[in-house]
């Protein structure tokens, strides 16, 4: 009797977490906590990167069987594997391995979005192409630090500003490095307020930066219905692969600016788009297992991501002292660094860099047409890595 | 340092910048084209046929508002969006001091230029995290 | 360099769609925006034909390998293929395919019908049985334009103007023509005020269409409640087929009724449905693509759609002719054609034809018994249609 | 034509249709029964124990409605759903006016039954795309 | 013709319901109507009592195939079975199979749990594992009874007197009874204020009951955050076969105290829960087939489920004596029958019967300590128990 | 009688029993050492650096109020929730009555306590079923 009440708990013990805890864990379950404390006291992304938080928590403690990374490292999975021996955090992954929760979350972004300054200013899309920059160089520096051309796409994209597409295109480059990847992404996409302005300065002088724009032009309900259908169209044809991600941007976009399906709408903006935000903050999380994120990698994402995120707004300055330059003082270049997405935040940074200058300058307005931009802009970049490395 | 170098395939690197660069400009540049011609076609026809019915007036800021300062907004509680409502208060008062308007009938679709201003910037605040 | 340089952009020119367009792609987006402006500016069922339209619109540019509809043509699904190969619209097809969507988009219905003016009139139940009339005609219509049996049985659906029962037959007997079953099915729904109104003046008199209907009695929650279990188990034993469609429905109903479990009723009419509505939607025309879609057939089921609806209201009204000669009088032969179903469309067609023969002649509560009737009506034919094919 | 036609499965055809046919009806007919059995029950249950508390009065349209014209209810704007509202408040209307029923009491439960009849507009109205 | 006519009728009879329909159908038709009329009623659990009625109504109609239970009761799982030849019921019961549905659940209540009244009094926790005693005398009992250890494992779990608990063990050690074990679970649930008073009186005395006790400490908001991630750290640890549903319930929990994501709150408390309410309990109750329902075995489970819950409330009970003893009366014992866990019902019969003997005396935010104790006490016991049996 | 119990397997049958309480009750112990550690920690913090503007007083039940008898809440139309509201608005009235605090600044927060333990009880309403 108390033989087998000792083996039981011996058992108990050997299934038990503690005996398999390892120095690693421990340091990512810190970690994990660094980043709960990041997203609520200060406020960091917390829609997203509590979820992932608490998934990295979870799957670094040992023996849960909640997770398993390495179902999901090869290119082809063995579905019946998942099914037969997963746990709960792979079941819900399988949403974003095919791709879906990334295609959702967009669906109700779409449904949020208003194109209207964009279609009034169409000189916005340079912007949002100029601020893909970052992407590039990034990707070239991940090269040089000896990253597969696959994972140094997979990081380049960091730049995009846009966590969805950054994890559409990591879930199939580098799925080993998502964690990071995610982690990054929305770290940075916090700190814009911090990282832009001073590289806006630096790059701008202050007679630009007090540049007025003149007021958009109305925008009448059709050209709103019709742009996205044409910006599907258009990219879909040049960059298929960019046709998932896109297209149901622009049918949450063509939903909203109908005004025929409310009902639709609102499920897509809240209810659907919150539900697809928990499995995918979680499962995104529990990819940051100790084994793939405590390494030399993930510091080097780290600070890639930072590069990723300045050489895109300097990229989307740049080009705005470009326009500045062509339309003869009438574009205000800080309206470039709103290139990199991170909507509606770097539009907000635009706006109020530009306000320091001159209070009575409302950019906002005209920094949202090269924020709506650069998420077409990323998606566009997105598929043509995705259709080289895929 | 360039022995490191030397693995790298920088044709490969160097091409997909290169591509990737002129893909994404020149995608941009045929949208940019498409709503410009949109614009044209779209001002035409509503210029024509006084379709105006159907236009909303985009919660545009005002150009020239008399110097809003930003110590006097300091009540607003939501610190994150304390600029849109500046921005939107201050369209809304530009636009109702703006003269020569007639002041009746347009003042409704005023009030809902700001209410839209409003509205984008609570959409907004609901869609940075993504 | 430049040689990668173009041998890069050669590989990416013959991946994109442009190189792969053939005209029939760009007659079927033709049609998809054909159908967005009928759904946005002619309001054609919003709701449905809208996400039909779009996902009509993106299976249709080429290389996106967002749906395959060769992986769903056989009666045996290759499951790995689509985990493995699948896009998007795969993924989401499933629900679909395996009869999800439609159930549920019914357990909403349920959750949203009123079965009072059926119950306080029982004999509204024949009128929607003579409204499958249209089904049965259609179905040799279709037989006698050379369909196989079991597509003519998915296409004589379409009179039952049910579309999730339209597509829960097509799904499985004629899987090639679900994008344009769910297209004429939804069309013609939209066109019930078009359609309806002069058969129902060709077939009865004006004395008839003037007769006012005397007021229905009360219908105690006891009853309402007991209503749902019995049809489910009277039909569901006669034709277990029908059980996973009615099934559904009359779990919604009973939910509502019981007053018990507001919480979940609001679930399942609101948000559970527009999440349904928006995949199935995008997935159903996802599966018109051009192979299937631009063929002869198309054109016949648009024909023999409107057959359906034409024979189906036919077959009501004359029904309800028989019931006014053997009631004497007391039933208004236009409540009949609402039994082909199209909830509440063809309740209100009866409504206002009969109060322009006769303005103060209130036929809409009397008109909602047939109509829900013929919900359930379609839902029998369905059963029995798929015992004798499936 | 008639070779044509000598290919299809009529006998196939036909008991397919015959089949439908039967089976429809006979559920339905079925189902007509249970339902006026049920309502003999229930009506002879809550008769004999007086259980009317039980019982909700639907929405019925008024049978004798003083003639409202169409065109008196041109002011309202959703034009899809004036009919029900039409009925809904002549129903109403209706109620108010019959005559020889007690007005403080059940005046309550009378309101309570145009408002269902809204509501069933309004549900109707969701439910109609699908 | 005649003779096609009167095959096809012929065929369609020997498919049909009636003519498979054996007693025991019936007798589970009206055991489901009872459950039914229990549900709305009565108005025990309806928010789950009424989908497993009707699950359990609709997998008893034969023919309809909409649920093979015999797909579900090997270890191993047949998923291209499932796939192939699966019914509605099967694909959703995939959701209960995989553990996803209690999980969500899990999450959803962790959403809407304040552990305020458990961090202020952390005594309360022995309370809460003193009322899991039920889960232990009611495994003895069903081994006694001549269960397999598994099945008496998943027996005893009723005693913890949480559903989803009860579900996630039942379908991986008796996915046989799981249906049996749901509606015992269920029904004494809601018969908790019938079958604790006589217990929780025979136990004390009344001067014990008469207790009041001290208001409880203020709960920093720090404190609120620091639990859920403490609790799950530790409980995981140790039994990490408990972390599916501790790790849901607390980043739930984690994700209200947080304050910063009530959109993603209000989704999980509200539509997530609804809609995975819905699709557990049809599926649930769908498993309660006749072959496996109308068994000695159920009579049996039906018996020891109800001493479960007497020999919890007793355990809790009989330990808050030990405590009124060790704190010399500061502690009321009335508040360990909370300790069962049936959030809030439990709490509130505490607060009823202290309110009997003392009308000034308001305990249910002490029993509200032992009462959420008791959730994460059942949850360690499930997980003892799967790492033992699974 | 004996000969069925002599097929169980007893040992293992008591070794679950004895394992599985002594880890609840092992893991709930800790749980309670951290709980209260941290009560201590925070209460610590919060008193050293007034940091009392982070804490939420809980809905806690007055402890001395005056008698409140059962029959005085008959008017409440929900059965179920009577206690709590018993249990809310006692609490608030003790607080409101509870002599040497300041009324003006607390009462704000004091009014917090009892729409928190309003909200306590609709989302126990909620929780009820799962
Ligand atoms: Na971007
Ligand atoms: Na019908
Ligand atoms: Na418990």
């Amino acid at each position: 009797m108390i033989d087998v009440f000792v083996q039981t708990i011996t058992d108990l013990w050997q299934e038990s977490g503690l005996a398999a805890m390892q120095w690693q864990n421990w340091v990512m379950i810190a970690i994990s906590f660094v980043l709960v404390y990041l997203a609520i006291v200060k406020g960091f992304e917390p829609l997203l990167l509590l979820p992932i938080a608490f998934g990295m928590f979870l799957t670094n403690l040992p023996m849960t069987e909640m997770f398993h990374m390495d179902y999901f490292v090869n290119k082809e999975i063995d579905f019946g594997q998942v099914m037969q021996n997963g746990g709960l955090l792979d079941y819900l992954y399988l949403g974003v391995k095919l791709g879906i929760y990334p295609s959702l979350i967009f669906l109700g972004i779409g449904a949020m979005t208003d194109f209207g300054p964009l279609i009034a200013n169409p000189k916005s899309f340079l912007l949002g192409a100029a601020a893909q920059l970052g992407i590039f160089v990034t990707f070239v520096g991940a090269v040089m630090l000896g990253f597969s051309p696959e994972f140094a796409a997979a990081i380049g994209i960091i730049g995009g500003a846009d966590g969805p597409t950054a994890i559409y295109v990591a879930k199939s480059l580098a799925p080993t490095i998502l964690g990071s990847i995610a982690v990054a992404a929305y770290s940075y996409m916090a700190l814009v307020p911090l990282i832009q302005p001073p590289i806006m300065k630096l790059l701008t002088t202050k007679k630009e930066r007090m540049v007025v724009m003149k007021q958009l032009r109305p925008v009448s309900k059709t050209e709103k219905i019709v742009f996205p259908i044409a910006v599907t169209l258009i990219v879909s044809l040049i960059v298929p692969s960019a046709a998932p991600l896109l297209g149901m941007l622009m049918l949450g976009n063509l939903m909203k600016e109908s005004g025929m399906v409310d009902r639709l709408v609102k499920t897509a903006q809240n209810e659907l788009m919150n539900i697809v935000t928990i499995f995918l903050g979680v499962t995104v999380g529990a990819t940051a297992t100790a084994d793939y994120f405590l390494t030399p990698q993930t510091l080097k994402i780290i600070v890639l991501g930072l590069i990723a995120f300045g050489f895109g707004t300097a990229g989307g300055v740049l080009f705005g002292k470009l326009m500045y330059i062509f339309t003869k003082g009438k574009v205000n270049p800080l309206i470039g660094s709103a290139g990199v997405s991170a909507v509606p935040m770097a539009a907000r940074v635009s706006q109020r860099v530009g306000a320091e200058a001159n209070p009575t300058n409302f950019l906002l307005m005209h920094a949202m047409g090269p924020n709506v931009a650069g998420v077409i802009g990323s998606a566009v970049v997105a598929g043509v890595l995705l259709a080289i490395f895929a | 340092m360039f022995e490191y170098f030397a693995d790298i395939d920088w044709t490969q690197t160097w091409s997909v910048v290169l591509v990737g660069l002129v893909v994404v400009f020149a995608v941009l540049i045929i949208l940019v084209l498409i709503c410009w011609a949109m614009g044209k076609v779209f001002s035409a026809v509503s210029g024509g046929n006084g379709d105006s019915g159907r236009t909303e007036k985009k919660a545009a800021p005002a150009p020239v508002v008399p110097a809003v300062k930003k110590g006097t907004v300091s009540p607003v509680v939501e610190d994150g969006i304390s600029d849109e409502i500046v921005a939107a208060i201050s369209a809304a008062v530009a636009c109702m001091m703006e003269p020569g308007k007639s002041f009746a009938l347009k003042s409704v679709r005023r009030a809902r230029e700001a209410r839209s201003a409003w509205s984008a910037a609570g959409i907004a605040e609901n869609t940075r995290p993504f």
